[in-house]
């Protein structure tokens, strides 16, 4: 019922596995998480996969917007992958498939952000 | 045979652990209409976007509010009231606009109400200021079990 | 760092489809102390066990009474109240006793209150004839969370 | 969250898996069937297989209790198998240890009614 934040990294994209369930009180966790790490100052680009997000509510849209606006900000390039169809939907219905790349797995996502892995 | 008729109520704290077992609590009562896995999701949805909205907006956060959730299973119809005494809303139509949030430092993607319209058959917010928030959301079944009443 | 309070209350009708929901509703609600599988499935039959005592015993089995559980947490220590407005128990000691039940021809096994008082730290029945009962259930949690408190 | 109840047969033996949650609200379910099919006068004996039972109360035990006595009075054996854990205690807590025999799986349940599987 809760949230795991998994963190790796390959060359300098940040590489973000989110497990469980993304809701207003595990977004705290995310953000926390992601920041410090971008805070670093070391990596340019941030893959974010979902495939074991089984739950994500509006709050979830908020808190990958926010670090959406944080990567682009800094020139950076942000991708999603692996993304559940409940979790997708919600994506489609705020408009957000129009602003950032969705990738099938992380291999294409890693591409996308200049990484051959 | 009659229709099958069952309500529940819920009430608890306005601490956003609470979120979570707010839906699950009603998913779990709902489970006895044999909802698909996509109908459950609905329904865990935008019960975490009410609660969620009682927590952050009604209450701003203090966790000694109470938030009141009633279930309540007609036929193949369910539906939920999410309750709140917080700060209501000054203005509901621009609140149900898609995008709109009065929080928006606080990453709020303002895509909350958009989520219930879509996701329920009926959305009614009643809302007054100082008072407290109503949020009914309605949803019809489409695939559920035949019963028997009582 | 203070200790983590929470409550919840829930109110549903005496159907036994609501057995299951409200075990799954109090299990989750407990979750948030992070119980061990053992304490989480104790929990689940207490409640199983004092509900189905409502619809049964309390209710005679019409749906239409209602059945209020109200849980709080206080740190590690969890209580539980089941309590129904039903026909009441004339006598307490009696009824707690192993293998006693008012029912065997409904095959009860009559394991119901010794069953709790072994989950349990604390078993505590208020009932009055013709008013309904109360039943107490306390248990102090060994494995849980370490809490920021709120 | 509900209750499946599977039936089979070994010569003279009833043979029934159940899986789920035992409760009040169940057990009926349990109760009618196993009935339904000992009526037909063609078993001697009840093999029940617990092994994906994942929750029971005090209402199970009064169902088991019951097809007991029903077993027993016809002159029958009823024997239990693959019990998990947390199941198994309510039936150490009751006494039903003492009175009818658990075995660790299937064939032996069956050896115990007296047919070689
Ligand atoms: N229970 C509530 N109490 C007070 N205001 C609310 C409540 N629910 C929603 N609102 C208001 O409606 C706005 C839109 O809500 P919503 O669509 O869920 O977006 P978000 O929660 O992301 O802001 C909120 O920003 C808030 O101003
Ligand atoms: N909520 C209740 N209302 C009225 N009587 C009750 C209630 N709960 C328990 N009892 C009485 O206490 C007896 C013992 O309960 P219990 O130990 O749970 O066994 P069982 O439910 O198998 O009969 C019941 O048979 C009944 O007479």
């Amino acid at each position: 019922m809760s949230l795991h934040v998994d963190v790796s990294h390959y060359h300098n994209v940040l590489l973000v596995r989110l497990s469980g369930e993304l809701d207003h009180h595990t977004a705290t966790d995310v953000r926390e998480r992601i920041d410090r790490e971008l805070s670093k100052g070391i990596y340019a680009h941030l893959v974010l996969n979902l495939s074991d997000l089984t739950f994500m509510d509006s709050s979830g849209l908020g808190v990958i917007l926010g670090r959406y606006r944080q990567v682009t900000q800094m020139g950076g390039k942000m991708v999603l992958c692996s993304v559940q169809p409940s979790v997708y939907r919600l994506f489609e219905l705020s408009g957000m498939l129009k602003i950032l790349p969705f990738c099938e797995d992380e291999q294409r996502a890693l591409h996308v952000c200049g990484v051959a892995s | 045979m009659s229709v099958h008729n069952n309500f529940m109520e819920l009430k608890f704290s306005s601490q956003s652990e609470n979120e979570s077992f707010a839906r699950v609590a009603v998913a779990s009562f709902i489970s006895q209409l044999d909802p698909t896995v996509d109908e459950l999701t609905d329904i865990k949805t935008v019960v975490s976007e009410a609660v969620t909205n009682a927590v952050i907006h009604g209450y701003e956060e203090r966790p000694d509010g109470i938030i009141t959730i009633r279930t309540e299973i007609r036929g193949s119809q369910v539906s939920i009231v999410v309750e709140d005494e917080g700060i209501g809303i000054s203005n509901v139509e621009e609140a149900r606009q898609p995008l709109y949030t009065s929080k928006p430092q606080m990453e709020r993607s303002g895509m909350g109400f958009t989520i219930m319209e879509n996701f329920m058959d009926q959305v009614e917010i009643l809302s007054s200021e100082g008072k407290g928030t109503q949020v009914r959301l309605v949803k019809d079944l489409k695939t559920h079990r035949q019963t028997i009443g009582n």
